[in-house]
């Protein structure tokens, strides 16, 4: 997922036409004097905290200013902030818009019906999770001919809107939809759209993208995501690898297989503290790759659990091998190894070689790593 | 008899050049798999495996009577690859391609169910039907004919569930492994009405995972429509919301597609859940028994 | 029995408040067909010829139960009328309004086809099936029940070889006006088969025109699959090549289309086909006496 | 139809990113030496007339220039020309290009399969009837995904490109492709498409726009087709209106009864001049509109043949009677007149009233308007 922040968001919402209040983003109270004085972000004003997590009008991450010394000053507090455990870097000014009605609008992905799904709220500017179910208007979108005229109509109706603001909803729908398709998002969320006079005005942005389509986006390729540095530096190695609050690191291959693993350790009192996909790979440098990311996590012991296929045993041990040398001495870590399938003969030899035994049975191999990883923290 | 693949299931394999292609190509066919065409543009004329390679799927049908195809085409090209099965008149793609972007998926999976042809995947292992044939890159090894089926959305964690009940001393009729993307062409209420209807298929084992909602459309489908025994297994129990678990569709956004929820409706509908993916076969073998005194 | 129409059609008219759709929603219900809706957005709670005018399709078939539509609205929102109706699932959408751009109607035309619903039109007179339903805007006066299919290309020419039949005493089973437009919902070798196993119809008129290739696949599809008697007629034997004689699709183009190619080919097909007008109908009367003496 | 002329079809190539010759289009020999000297025409270049028909290079209406004297004298020459009954009246100068193959190239409408079908023969350069139905490729398109990229690449091997000139292709299809939906075109053909050294280039440009989706084409409201002035006017009061060579004009409603009708006329031996399709219309002033036209066409007799449904007989009869008054005396014709259907009693009877009597035979009353034209001419 690639989640823009605010103002990234709102940028392209402008790139497809769809209306948005006047502003800046800046990086530091010095510049905030100059994008009030260009014009660019006119008084009065808000100032936002760029942060991806919700919430931000409670937690004092939004802040009004009517003159460019009030601007300054909250720029300066928002900047200091830490919200939700995530430093605030930019600060979005805007114009200070006189807000009437607050609608919610949505470009979702519908996994059962294969398709997207327009969502409309008249009870827009809260968390759309609060709003009740029948408040809120879902149309799927077939994505041959898109979203079309009468399911813009049924939008408005659905917003009460008419006259001529269900003719501005009609062209902004037309261009969510041009959005939605043009950077491949897997979620464009306007809330709240608000009714300013006799405009419509996309007040947030949230625009995430799909990973997956990442080769057509390359102007994406450097948007700070929630990820650890670590998973940062996975993403970049093409490992699929989430940080958890444990203590056991899990290496296994496929997806399934190692939630599954993670599932155990869980189950049997562990604590898993890394979850890393192996995927199909032959390339014993590739494992060595992983087990030296592993490493740099942390984990008091892991969890090697291969069901080989596309990834062969013997592979693996040989990545794992590779790796033990080049393991600085201060990440080394006690391993636990079960390793099945495909070569598991040649595999289990390997690894015998290098002093490791591997465990068959996949309590068992699972109760072995919990007790070496010790006592919960 | 057996699910959408037997022996008359005559497949070409789009990306047959490439290194995945061939090795693949190699294991359907030692499988018993009629690999009949490869296609790869620009390598028309060439063979792999001793298969024909041909330019065009249109070509490798006319040429050899192809009616499935597998692909393994990169990501990028995966669409075109697909649209190209369908109009080449293919009845059953078998995606095994990752990273397909969903994008792309609902353009194909629309294209394709409006022509009649059935996807499986992407980012999947595909489907066998042991001593019948194989379309797709589960390990050979793990299976022996039987009469369990199995559906699933994972790759490897199958291959560990199916290995066990063969090691149990079963076998399985048909499996399927449905791939990890949140758009997936066959999904376990579409599989269902299949091992339903397969007079081969004694029970089913479901495997599934956190994220979306296709268990718990699974599990009101078993309620109502489904006669045989059903043992499940949901991964990902220990998941954290928000966090994509290996496959782009495993995760838990805005509440919705917890392991909790999944486990309830399967369980309300009757299935077996397992706690331990150790604990399937182990279940299945006590149905099976159950089965053969009653 | 008839075809397509009949009196369970339940009828909604996407364009009601317009004067062409208010005109002919009088003449559908004089004719004895069920218009059960109205659909005109922003009119939605109004009533036109005591008919519900609702806002959306959707709206119009959950309160109406309205299973066909027909369709008045202007070229340029024909496409949109279509979608939704589609989408509403409405089954038979008939299309009277002219000029929708090619273009357009290849989506719709797509859309509609893979989704099961089917269209006449658009550029059409609708069809009617006396003592039945009547969905479009040919004229009631025309018709008499009786055993005498028809489908044609035209209006105008339709109204006057019908009433021609009525005339000699006949009278029509199903009456379709396919339109002039190049890319119509209903060609000929669509509605022939409806005819062929429609048991209330004994033989068929077929009233062509210049341009494209619909009647030499009629007379195709006649010579193999159709075994009841056929009178054609051809328009357009004095036309030149070039020109659009009025019907968008009505043009003879790089050789093809021309009206002696449809008469060989209807002719080798073995029907009867008339070189005036006037003559359908004494044709027809003809084969009809002679089917009685048989 | 709105076909366009050679240098239209070819900025609307250039609007699509598809490849074309440098040139200039010119109204007057004049302004050849500027296209010249300003580098938008480099010499030696072809000058080409601008008319709709086919067959320029053999009539005489394509010359070469290797001056710019040359080119303005033959400018001059082509610009005198009357090419098959067409004024020639703009003349294309472009660079002449050093050509190896000539390819065809087309995108035109199956109506029985309602689909585009993307037509390609190696074999350009030539007139496509004249080739051989199976040296021609043909690839139906479904409008939704459009032309993808496997229909692309078997274009290139039937044209037998490969390497970049199959790259360039596929490009050049995407252009196409677009060319084709963004303008509502019924024909978009390149014939030739030339392979100039290593690229490829559409040395003519042939693009039809439908006639129906004009609304959507403000651009092409005056670009001049092959109709005759009174068409032309026709047109403008949407009136379908063809000229023939007959005398015999005809009035109908619909366009298949008013062709039934010039088809019995000429069956039974007379001439007919005009088509005039009333469509459906309850408007008198229409219908005298129509007359009026009618009269400019000058025919020796006018055949009335209505049956009523949308368009009411006695509609017809009031503007048939409107119209005779506004006739100016030399344009008055002899009228046959047959009215049938919707209130046919008023309006043969508002017809007998102004001394027209219906005649509800068809063959009688063709026969009839045959006798008042007269022979032949």
């Amino acid at each position: 997922m690639v989640k823009l922040p605010e103002w990234r968001g709102k940028d392209v919402f402008r790139k497809y036409g769809l209306p948005t209040p006047k502003g800046q983003v800046v990086k530091s109270a010095d510049e905030v004097e100059g994008a009030i004085r260009s014009g660019a972000v006119p008084l009065p004003c808000v100032v936002k905290a760029q942060v991806l997590a919700g919430g931000r009008g409670k937690g004092g991450a939004v802040r009004f200013a009517n003159t460019v010394e009030e601007a300054r000053a909250a720029t300066t507090a928002i900047l200091g902030l830490e919200f939700k455990g995530e430093r605030v870097r930019e600060v979005l000014l805007e114009e200070k818009l006189s807000i009437g009605r607050e609608l919610y609008l949505a470009l979702a992905l519908d996994r059962t019906a294969r398709q997207p799904i327009l969502m409309t709220s008249s009870s827009g500017g809260v968390e759309i999770e609060s709003v009740a179910d029948d408040a809120i208007d879902r149309q799927p979108i077939h994505p041959f001919p898109g979203l079309v005229a009468y399911q813009r109509r049924r939008a408005a109706r659905s917003l009460r809107l008419d006259g001529d603001l269900a003719k501005q909803l009609d062209r902004l729908l037309g261009s969510l939809w041009k959005a939605w398709e043009g950077e491949d998002a897997e979620l464009v969320e306007i809330n709240p759209l608000g009714v300013v006079g006799d405009r419509l005005v996309a007040l947030d942005a949230k625009v995430i993208v799909e990973d997956d389509a990442a080769f057509r986006h390359p102007e994406y390729a450097e948007v700070r995501d929630d990820r650890t540095p670590l998973e940062e530096i996975a993403r970049e190695e093409e490992i699929a690898f989430v940080q958890l609050d444990g203590t056991i690191g899990v290496i296994a291959n496929g997806a399934g297989l190692t939630m599954a693993t993670l599932d155990v350790l869980k189950e049997l009192g562990g604590d898993p503290g890394v979850f890393l996909d192996l995927g199909g790979t032959d390339d014993p440098k590739k494992v060595a790759q992983a087990f030296l990311l592993m490493a740099k996590a942390k984990p008091r012991a892991v969890f090697l659990n291969i069901f080989g296929g596309v990834t062969r045993c013997d592979t693996v041990a040989k990545g794992l091998i590779e790796a033990r040398e080049a393991i600085p001495e201060g990440e080394r870590f006690p391993l636990v190894a079960r390793i099945r399938g495909n070569r598991e003969k040649e595999g289990v030899e390997l690894l015998r070689g290098a002093g490791v035994t591997s465990v068959p049975d996949l309590r068992a191999s699972a109760e072995a790593v919990i007790a070496a990883a010790g006592a919960r923290r | 008899m057996s699910v959408l693949v037997d022996r008359g299931t005559r497949v070409v394999v789009q990306g047959i050049t490439g290194h995945q292609g061939t090795v693949h190509t190699r294991q359907m066919r030692e499988f018993g798999t009629q690999v009949v065409a490869g296609v790869t543009p620009g390598k028309g004329g060439t063979r792999v495996e001793e298969v024909p390679v041909f330019d065009s799927v249109r070509d490798a049908v006319s040429a050899t009577g192809a009616n499935a195809s597998c692909i393994f085409v990169p990501a990028p090209f995966a669409k075109d690859a697909l649209l190209e099965a369908v109009d080449a008149g293919i009845r059953l793609a078998v995606i095994v391609t990752e990273h397909i972007p969903f994008h792309d998926m609902l353009v194909m999976y629309h294209y394709a169910r409006e022509r009649g042809t059935r996807i499986i995947g992407p980012n999947c292992p595909g489907i066998a039907s042991p001593g019948g044939s194989k379309v797709g890159i589960i390990p050979n090894v793990v299976f022996r004919p039987g009469r369990v089926g199995v559906i699933s959305r994972s790759g490897t964690l199958t291959y560990e569930i199916v290995n066990g009940i063969k090691e149990h001393g079963l076998g399985q009729s048909t499996c399927i492994g449905l791939g990890g993307d949140p758009v997936v062409g066959t999904s376990f209420v579409d599989a269902l009405p299949l091992f339903e209807s397969d007079p081969d298929t004694d029970l089913l084992v479901l495997v599934g995972e956190i994220g979306g909602t296709a268990e718990e459309e699974a599990a009101e489908y078993i309620r109502r429509s489904f006669s045989k025994p059903v043992v499940a297994y949901i991964a990902g129990r220990s998941a954290p919301p928000g966090k994509r678990m290996g496959h782009a569709g495993a995760i838990i956004s805005r509440g919705k597609g917890t392991a909790d929820s999944k486990v309830a409706a399967l369980e309300g509908a009757g299935a077996r859940v397992a706690r331990f993916p150790y604990e399937v076969p182990l279940m299945v073998a006590e149905l099976a028994a159950a089965r053969v005194r009653a």
